[in-house]
């Protein structure tokens, strides 16, 4: 077992790295820089010159690379030069809100996602089967912008029930910060619907044809105490891989979802560095956003593994 | 196989809106009752009427003659997108699926990298990169989903290759090449269909949201995507507007997943 | 406060002029401003000659509360001297003052300089300072904060976009301390409407401590009426109440919550919700839900804000006027102006004297002809099918413009392929700055008080953003002339020289003069929209 | 006779696949007295899976019981449902399942499995049946219960799971037991301990049996009555001795003459294959079911269906001509004449050939430190249970695998072991045939394509040259031509067989490598294809490499046979001198453990204690020691065992002498050899 997450968490950092050297490459070489966003289209090419060089902007790229991985290996994860603040405390309060967001998402909809799709796969291509695999696979193919829209208009401006500006105001208790973050959440929660539904039908579907819920069935065990005792736990281990694969998504991928309801998540900071060239925080929030998403894969088959005991006495 | 096609009502269903979108993006000069990309000043965010069934846009154009033509754009980048992944990611998945060793565990740190991160940032950096157009956003899908294709042969290949026929033809003296190519990528293609489908459901969703933000097509496209991010402004006194075209690509996308649906459990079967 | 004898004689000219008809009493009152004549004088010159201004205040009805606002958030840190984007500029001016405010009808209001008198040639301009004002760090305000904060501007080293407004007119050195609170400007070059070189207009002028080291954000000291309470990049910035506010009583607001929205839409939801009470700007495009919302008030005021679709004249397939002269005919403007902004603009006329200055000569107006544009198009030789790339940026109603342009010129055989570039791109970087190097393309202008501020960087020869690439030595002598002139007579003479110049020449298309519109809610009272998206909120109340 | 326990009368089942139904099982009726063991025996698709399912009320989706009643105890169990006949599961009936691994949930401990069954069945409290589990555990002759009882199912092997499910199964005290191929997962050795077991239990609890099984030999050990199954219908039952011995029904006359059985060597009694190929599950039938493929088949059985008729004391067949069986015309290939092994040239000479694989817990060597040689036109057979490592060695020889050490010599010239290194003269000389039909043939390739890229690759014939050659080996294989334009998957699995024997006489072979060629196909197509082997080692002068677990397989076609237990060669020799004996005390074992139908010699049965160790932990000294009934002392614990030789280069690694154990190994009164 202890080999297994050791062999993981060595394959996470070389990945990682590779993830660094990638957005360091591509923001190089997207048009615009750091010195324009800064000065704004008025300055003059030469005052702009004369910032790059003060900010070190123009040192050939591998110099920067190793000048920027060198502090941020030790920790040092630097300041932003757009924002001439230190990078750390900026990213994580943003990191902060981003796993608000998706805790709130993941707590509303696994319960209801893995509930039915149990059902349909106890009622494999029943009517009840059919109708849960639609909705599932429908409501996964709406964008989030479009039921992000839908939702924020009919909800938020025409209902009012829910605030459109989903910044819950510092002081917020629990119950309210949930109630901010619940329209966001919803388009989230939407496309998750049916991404964890399938996988929990598929699960089910695949254990109850197997020969041990067979046994237990001939063995002339109460069908309740089979599906609970038998099934259930072979069949949910797949789909907590698929929630595991999907937090990177929720955490890093919501830069329509943010923009939309101006919530100040990782996504949208993520995409206004990328386009603005503010590299020093692109690559703490890229790589962040790389780091959840390999930790909790990680964290997934961990859980997998701990559930599954071929795996986990493994010699 | 086709046999069963028919009678999954499902398949029908998506089938059926799939193609009708694919005759709208091929015939939409002839049956748009307006020229979707005439200006109408005289008439912005009109709501729908008799002259108009859907209303018009904040230019004044027609919304269903731009929806109709709208399929266009999505219906050419999303297919192209996704065969040139199945190829990309094929080739990958076949390579490190049968070598094995550090080629292997190469591509898939690559796999894992690319796909650590949400499509949505390497695709805004690529495009942002190598500028707007349609060619580049196909470029852009293609890139994000090989190592997702990739992945799914790799699994499948690993297991054919185990198989008896692969050590007959290694014995035979055959060269790696041609046991890839030859005799294991042709017992991989049901897998390899079932992902192509299920990419193209993903490629639509993902090209609608390059538009949305603007890195994708550019206007006047009637692009579906594009007019959802330029009409949402409108939203609230021109609902029309966005619901149309965002109503059309969903209806796309869930079709698109239905048909490949449909054909998951014909091949299963 | 007696006006210089010069400053007399020039009064009795203006009111010659007012009572010749050749000048409103509008145009006389900003005229009288622009040369320093004290408000009493004023008054007399207009006596006799009709209704007063029109600046009556009405008492504010509540004291007290918190106004939010919704606006663009600053894209980088916050720093007056390099600040360039609306959210900064806002932030700033809450925080710190001008020497003179330009007010929308483009008279100067004193600030923190109390008069200023031009000499005989325009060249050396007096200021005095008003007395006892305190920056919030409670240091007394004198000449040479003034005198620090435009060497600042004009230094060569320096990044502020301010110093190219300044090239050619006021040098490094040449602001003289010439008492506590008396400051001599020595120009390079005669300069009559300097006051708006050192006034809001130039947004970057605000005066600062002489000790202001560029860490604004960590230490924000000016004399302005609040003071930053705190700011969160990209999320919000809290104000509190200036207490020892150079005004007595004001500002009425206890405090002013700013909350930065990166779109126009979110920000159109949250002022109908209610969950802001002003939304700093509010383009027509994507906020007509606030137009017909019984709710919300629309401010609007004329500005010389515009879109200058450039040609390169230096580039085919535009080299040849006549080709930029077919282009301009193909513009219906009032269509134009219809559908963009539902008649919230007005109509210009390829030149730059926008109804907003005075003294705008009336030259006749382009209006659509396609007959005469295929004849011009055939003589120049463009054949039938002229293909042409038309880039832009996405920003307000840029991109519609984009479209109707592309539909607009179809009729004359001319095929527009469009080019959408986001803000940056567009602006661009190093070498590649496309707004300066491609052959057509729509350039955003925010508003300027003074059409020389548009005409010297961007229709000169040498000018810093001369899209066009136009040169007319002829044009050049004419804007420096204009300059210069003192008179209003000899000044409307030379505008309406060049304004037919640049209209025959056409190196742009200003196709419509924008009014800005900013809406708030019902109860708001004593705030008033700005072309280019300043926000003085001193006299803002809550009803 | 007492009142029957269970009464099966004309059941019929059927299955839907792909929109239209098909009969598996039609009109069945059987009996099984109180405390009787009734065995059926029938090949695959013959509906006795799809029988036991039926019994246990548990057909898949797809299928359904059309008529007939099921009484067990007087009681109809088509018409329960729900929670009536939940009680009866576990209570009255119980099932022993194929695939123990599968039958378990690999979730839960063992023990909790079996505890459940006491819970529910007899309301027995957690400690109570904890306890009860425990005992039944020890029932089953399981070591140490208690620490079973607490392990995950993927930690025990694949005797001590079946162990389990058969506690499991008896742990509801049930009336009636059935065994749907008990063993056939099993090594010979764990089987033969799984069948006494049975047998034990059977005595002690008064439940009656019904063993499901294609091994005729198996049956006739353990059961009372025997049924014949063949496309759904029972064609013939009896008194297991009466049939075995005196068949009344051409099928079963057909399986007794095609299974290899115990008398001695080869060239003399050639195995008769059943001509024709077994239908498919749901195959519309006219007239009597065998009649295709019976020898005895007139116009008559074409027409209507025969019934049971009774034939004899409690003995049915259905067949008109039943009374011709006992003459039936034997079906024997024409004879060949016998070479085996007389030329005593070396083709293959492998000398120390070791091959390591490094696990987590360190190396675990497959193949230690063995060396064989094979002679022209001759057949060398290694015997072993899995885990003994014959496959690797198998794919060593060939160069599928690349051993540690060791050196190959083939015709004379040393070769390396990297099959890409060898040069075309080795890869044309020496191919392999592969166990499973169902993959040893590329699944997207015609027959003619597959057989032509060999020719192609091996040959360089192209063109008509190829297709000629594609022709003769088709030919050879006795694989008619319009076979060879179908895909795998349209032919049946021997078929598929000679279609890969044939892909490995593309290149002209000297010496084919078979790696259990048979063992997953039909008894009555084994035959074929084990005639076929022989017949092509006549005409073609191709020497074999014969790897299998099945003796019976081995004894028929080998000439010379190698024993392999824990990597290691333990004996070497001619067939006959081995079976003859003296033989090694594992071979001696291997050999008693096989179950003989009735009437062969019946061996002294031994049984080998404990489980097969682990190959990762090899023990010290003689690997055998463990389990070794003859074992001498310490010495065998400590030393590895000599080679001593027992005369005609018979080899036995053994610290006992040949003569020793030819003494321990003779009985009192047996007939000397």
């Amino acid at each position: 077992m202890a080999r297994f997450l050791l062999r993981r968490l060595g394959l996470v950092l070389p990945a990682l790295w590779l993830v660094s050297v990638l957005i360091f490459a591509l923001a190089e070489i997207v048009p615009g820089d750091v010195a324009r966003t800064i000065l704004g289209p008025y300055a003059t090419p030469e005052q702009a010159a004369a910032l790059r060089h003060q900010l070190g902007a123009d040192r050939p790229v591998p110099v920067r690379y190793a000048a920027w991985l060198g502090s941020f290996v030790i920790g040092r994860w630097g300041d932003s030069m757009v924002l001439h603040r230190p990078v750390r405390p900026f990213v994580l309060a943003r990191l902060q809100n981003s796993l608000a967001l998706a805790l709130i998402a993941l707590i509303c909809v696994v319960p209801i996602s893995l509930g039915l799709g149990i059902v349909a796969g106890l009622n494999e291509d029943r009517p009840v089967d059919t109708a849960i695999s639609l909705i599932g696979l429908s409501l996964t193919a709406i964008p989030e912008f479009v039921s992000g829209v839908i939702v924020l208009v009919v909800f938020g401006v025409r209902l009012g029930w829910f605030p459109i500006i989903a910044q819950p105001p510092p002081g917020a208790g629990p119950l309210e910060r949930i109630h901010d973050l619940l329209l966001p959440s919803i388009p989230l929660m939407l496309v998750l619907f049916g991404y964890i539904a399938r996988m929990a039908r598929a699960g089910m579907v695949e254990v109850m044809a197997s020969g041990y819920i067979r046994t237990a069935v001939l063995k002339g065990l109460p069908l309740r105490y089979v599906i609970l005792r038998h099934a259930l736990r072979n069949a949910l281990l797949p789909t907590i891989t698929v929630i595991g694969s999907q937090v990177g998504w929720l955490v890093g991928g919501l830069v329509v979802v943010e923009t939309l309801f101006t919530y100040p998540g990782l996504g949208k900071l993520i995409y206004d560095s990328a386009v603005g060239h503010d590299v020093t925080v692109l690559e703490a929030t890229a790589l962040l956003v790389a780091a959840i998403f390999m930790l909790s894969n990680l964290a997934a088959d961990l859980l997998v593994a701990l559930l599954n005991p071929r795996v986990r006495y493994s010699d | 196989m086709p046999g069963r096609l028919i009678r999954n009502a499902a398949f029908l269903a998506g089938g059926a809106v799939v193609v009708f979108w694919i005759f709208a993006a091929l015939e939409w000069k002839v049956i748009t009752p307006y020229d979707p990309f005439a200006v109408g000043p005289a008439h912005p965010l009109a709501p729908p009427s008799g002259a108009h069934w859907l209303g018009t846009d904040d230019l004044g154009r027609d919304v269903l003659s731009r929806v109709l033509a709208g399929a266009a754009p999505v219906l050419t980048i999303a297919p192209t997108a996704t065969l040139l992944s199945l190829l990309g990611g094929t080739t990958i998945g076949l390579v490190a699926g049968f070598h094995r060793g550090l080629l292997d565990d190469v591509l898939m740190r690559l796999v894992d990298a690319v796909m650590s991160l949400p499509v949505i940032i390497p695709a805004t950096v690529v495009l942002a990169l190598v500028g707007r157009s349609t060619t580049n956003v196909i470029l852009a899908i293609a890139v994000l989903f090989s190592p997702l294709v990739a992945r799914t042969v790799r699994s499948a290949v690993l297991i054919e290759r185990e198989r008896e026929y692969v050590d007959a033809a290694r014995l035979r003296g055959d060269r790696g090449l041609f046991i890839m190519f030859f005799e294991i990528l042709p017992n991989v293609t049901s897998p390899l269909i079932v992902e192509g489908t299920v990419r193209l459901g993903y490629a639509v969703f993902t090209a609608g949201t390059l538009s949305f933000l603007q890195l994708g097509i550019q206007p006047p496209s009637p692009d579906w995507g594009l007019t959802v991010a330029v009409e949402r402004a409108f939203v609230q006194i021109a609902p029309w507007t966005v619901l149309a075209p965002a109503l059309a690509l969903a209806s796309l996308i869930i079709g698109v997943n239905l048909a490949a649906d449909g054909v998951r459990r014909a091949l299963a079967e | 406060m007696n006006d210089s004898d010069l400053q007399h004689e020039l009064g009795q000219h203006l009111r010659e002029e007012l009572l010749a008809g050749r000048l409103s009493r509008r145009e006389l009152f900003r005229r009288a401003t622009v040369l320093g004549l004290s408000a009493g004088t004023i008054a007399g010159l207009l006596a006799g000659t009709g209704g007063g201004p029109a600046r009556a205040q009405a008492p504010p009805s509540k004291r007290g509360g918190t106004l939010r606002v919704a606006l663009v958030p600053p894209t980088a840190a916050v720093d007056p001297v390099t600040m360039y984007d609306a959210g900064a500029i806002a932030m700033v001016q809450q925080v710190a003052e001008y020497l003179i405010w330009a007010e929308n009808d483009l008279s100067l209001r004193p600030v923190l300089a109390q008069r200023w008198e031009p000499d005989a040639s325009g060249k050396t301009w007096m200021f005095t300072l008003r007395e006892g004002v305190r920056f919030q760090s409670g240091q007394a305000v004198t000449a040479d904060d003034v005198v620090a904060t435009f060497d600042r501007l004009t230094d060569p080293q320096t990044k502020s976009a301010a110093r190219s407004n300044f090239k050619g007119i006021l040098s490094k050195g040449n602001i003289e301390k010439a008492g506590p609170l008396k400051i001599v400007f020595h120009l390079d070059r005669p300069f009559v409407d300097f006051p708006y070189l050192v006034s809001s207009t130039n947004y970057n002028a605000v005066v600062l401590p002489a000790s202001y080291a560029g860490d604004f954000e960590q230490h924000p000291v000016g004399t302005g009426p609040f003071t930053l309470a705190a700011y969160a990049p990209k999320e919000t910035a809290s104000f509190k109440r200036n207490p020892d506010y150079r005004q007595p009583g004001l500002p009425y607001l206890d405090g002013v919550e700013f909350r930065f929205f990166a779109e126009t839409q979110p920000q159109v939801l949250a002022l109908e919700a209610g969950a802001v009470d002003l939304m700093v700007a509010t383009p027509f495009q994507g906020s007509q839900a606030l137009f017909a919302d019984p709710n919300v008030t629309i401010l609007l005021t004329r500005s010389s804000k515009h879109r200058a679709v450039h040609m390169r004249a230096d580039a085919a397939p535009f080299t040849d006027k006549r080709i930029r002269q077919a282009v301009a005919l193909c513009l219906d403007r009032g269509k134009i102006v219809e559908g963009l902004f539902q008649g919230r603009a007005d109509v210009g006329n390829d030149e730059m004297f926008a109804p907003l200055f005075p003294g705008a000569p009336a030259i006749p107006q382009r209006t659509q002809n396609y007959d005469r544009a295929r004849q011009l198009l055939r003589e120049a030789g463009a054949g039938t099918e002229l293909k042409i790339t038309l880039t832009y940026e996405v920003y307000q109603e840029v991109p519609q413009y984009a479209v109707y342009l592309q539909e607009m010129l179809r009729p004359a055989g001319i095929s527009v392929t469009l080019d959408q570039m986001t803000q940056g791109a567009y602006y661009g970087s190093g070498g590649t700055q496309p707004w300066l190097q491609v052959p057509m393309g729509i350039t955003d202008w925010a508003s300027r008080t003074v059409p020389s501020q548009f005409i010297g960087p961007a229709y000169t020869c040498d000018g810093v953003w001369n899209s066009a690439h136009w040169c007319d030595p002829e044009f050049d002598g004419l804007a420096k002339q204009y300059d210069a002139t003192l008179d209003t007579g000899s000044r409307r003479a030379i505008a309406r020289k060049m304004a037919l110049l640049q209209q025959d020449a056409t190196p742009a298309i200003i196709a419509y003069w924008i009014r800005a519109p900013r809406a708030v809610r019902k109860r708001v009272r004593g705030v008033d929209a700005s072309g280019s998206d300043f926000l003085d909120l001193t006299r803002a109340s809550l009803a | 006779m007492t009142p029957p326990l269970l009464e099966v009368e004309g059941l019929t089942v059927s299955y839907r696949r792909a929109g239209t139904w098909g009969t598996a099982v039609s009109n069945v009726s059987l009996g099984i007295g109180r405390g009787e063991a009734y065995g059926l025996v029938g090949e695959s698709g013959c509906g006795k899976t799809t029988l036991a399912l039926a019994l246990m009320r548990y057909l898949p989706r797809n299928g359904r019981i059309d008529a007939g009643a099921i009484r067990v105890d007087g009681e109809d169990l088509t018409r329960l449902d729900g929670e009536a006949l939940r009680r009866w599961r576990g209570a009255r009936l119980a099932m022993v399942y194929q695939d123990p691994a599968g039958a378990l949930n690999p979730a839960l401990r063992v023990g909790d499995q079996i505890a459940e069954v006491y819970r529910f069945h007899r309301g027995a409290g957690r400690k109570e049946a904890a306890r009860r589990a425990a005992e039944a555990l020890a029932k089953v002759a399981m070591p140490d219960p208690d620490d079973i009882m607490r392990r995950y199912p993927h930690q025990l092997s694949g005797g001590q799971q079946q162990r389990v499910v058969i506690a499991m199964a008896l742990a509801g005290g049930p009336r009636l037991l059935l065994l749907d191929e008990p063993t056939t997962g099993l090594d010979v050795t764990i089987e033969a301990e799984i069948i006494d077991l049975i047998a034990a239990l059977r005595a002690e609890i008064d439940a009656s049996i019904l063993l499901i099984s294609h091994n005729l030999g198996l049956v006739s050990r353990m059961c009372d009555r025997i049924g014949i199954m063949y496309a759904g219908r029972i064609v013939e039952e009896g008194p297991a001795h009466d049939l075995l011995h005196a068949p009344r029904h051409p099928y079963t006359m057909g399986l007794l003459r095609c299974v290899p059985r115990f008398e001695p060597g080869k060239g003399r009694v050639r195995l008769e294959p059943i001509p024709g190929a077994l239908p498919f599950l749901g195959d519309a039938i006219a007239g009597c079911a065998f009649h295709p493929r019976c020898v005895l088949a007139k116009a008559r059985c074409r027409g209507r269906e025969p019934e049971l008729y009774d034939v004899g004391p409690g003995r049915r067949s259905r067949c008109y001509f039943w009374e011709d069986v006992p003459q039936m015309p034997h079906t024997y290939p024409a004879a060949v004449p016998g070479t085996g092994g007389t030329s005593a040239e070396t083709l293959l000479e492998v000398s120390g050939l070791r091959k390591s694989y490094h696990g987590r817990g360190g190396d675990t060597v497959a193949v230690d430190d063995v060396s064989l040689e094979v002679r022209k036109e001759e057949t060398l057979g290694l015997v072993g249970e899995s885990g003994s490592g014959k496959t690797t060695l198998a794919r060593c020889l060939v160069g599928l695998t690349v051993p540690d050490a060791g050196t190959l010599v083939f015709a004379g010239a040393p070769e390396p072991w990297k099959g890409s290194r060898r040069g075309l003269r080795i890869l044309q000389a020496m191919q392999m045939v592969f166990q499973n039909p169902e993959t040893t043939l590329n699944p997207s390739w015609t027959i003619r394509r597959i057989l032509a890229r060999a020719v192609q690759v091996l040959l360089h014939l192209g063109g008509r040259a190829g297709q000629r050659r594609v022709a003769e080996l088709a030919r050879q294989v006795r694989l008619e031509p319009r076979y060879l334009d179908l895909r795998a998957a349209q032919l049946s699995g021997g078929l598929r067989q000679r279609a890969a024997i044939a892909r490995a006489l593309a290149g002209k072979p000297a010496l084919a490598v078979c790696d259990e060629p048979v063992s997953a196909l039909d008894v009555s197509v084994q035959a074929a294809i084990l005639g076929l082997l022989e017949e092509l080692q006549a005409t073609e002068g191709v020497s074999y490499v014969l790897i299998s677990h099945d003796l019976a397989v081995v004894r028929y076609l080998a000439d010379r046979i190698g024993v392999m237990y824990m990597a290691q060669l333990v004996e070497t020799g001619d067939t006959e001198a081995i079976f003859a004996g003296p033989t090694h005390p594992y071979t001696e074992a291997l050999l008693s453990a096989i179950p003989t139908i009735d009437g062969d010699e019946a061996r002294p049965r031994i049984r080998l204690g404990s489980d097969i160790p682990s190959l990762a932990h090899p023990p010290a000294g003689c690997r055998f020691h463990t389990r070794c009934p003859r074992k001498l002392g310490a010495i065998c614990e400590r030393e590895a065992p000599p080679w001593q030789d027992a005369g005609q280069d018979h080899l036995i690694r053994c610290h006992i002498a040949p003569d020793d154990l030819r003494k321990l190994q003779t009985p009192p009164g047996a007939r000397p050899r």
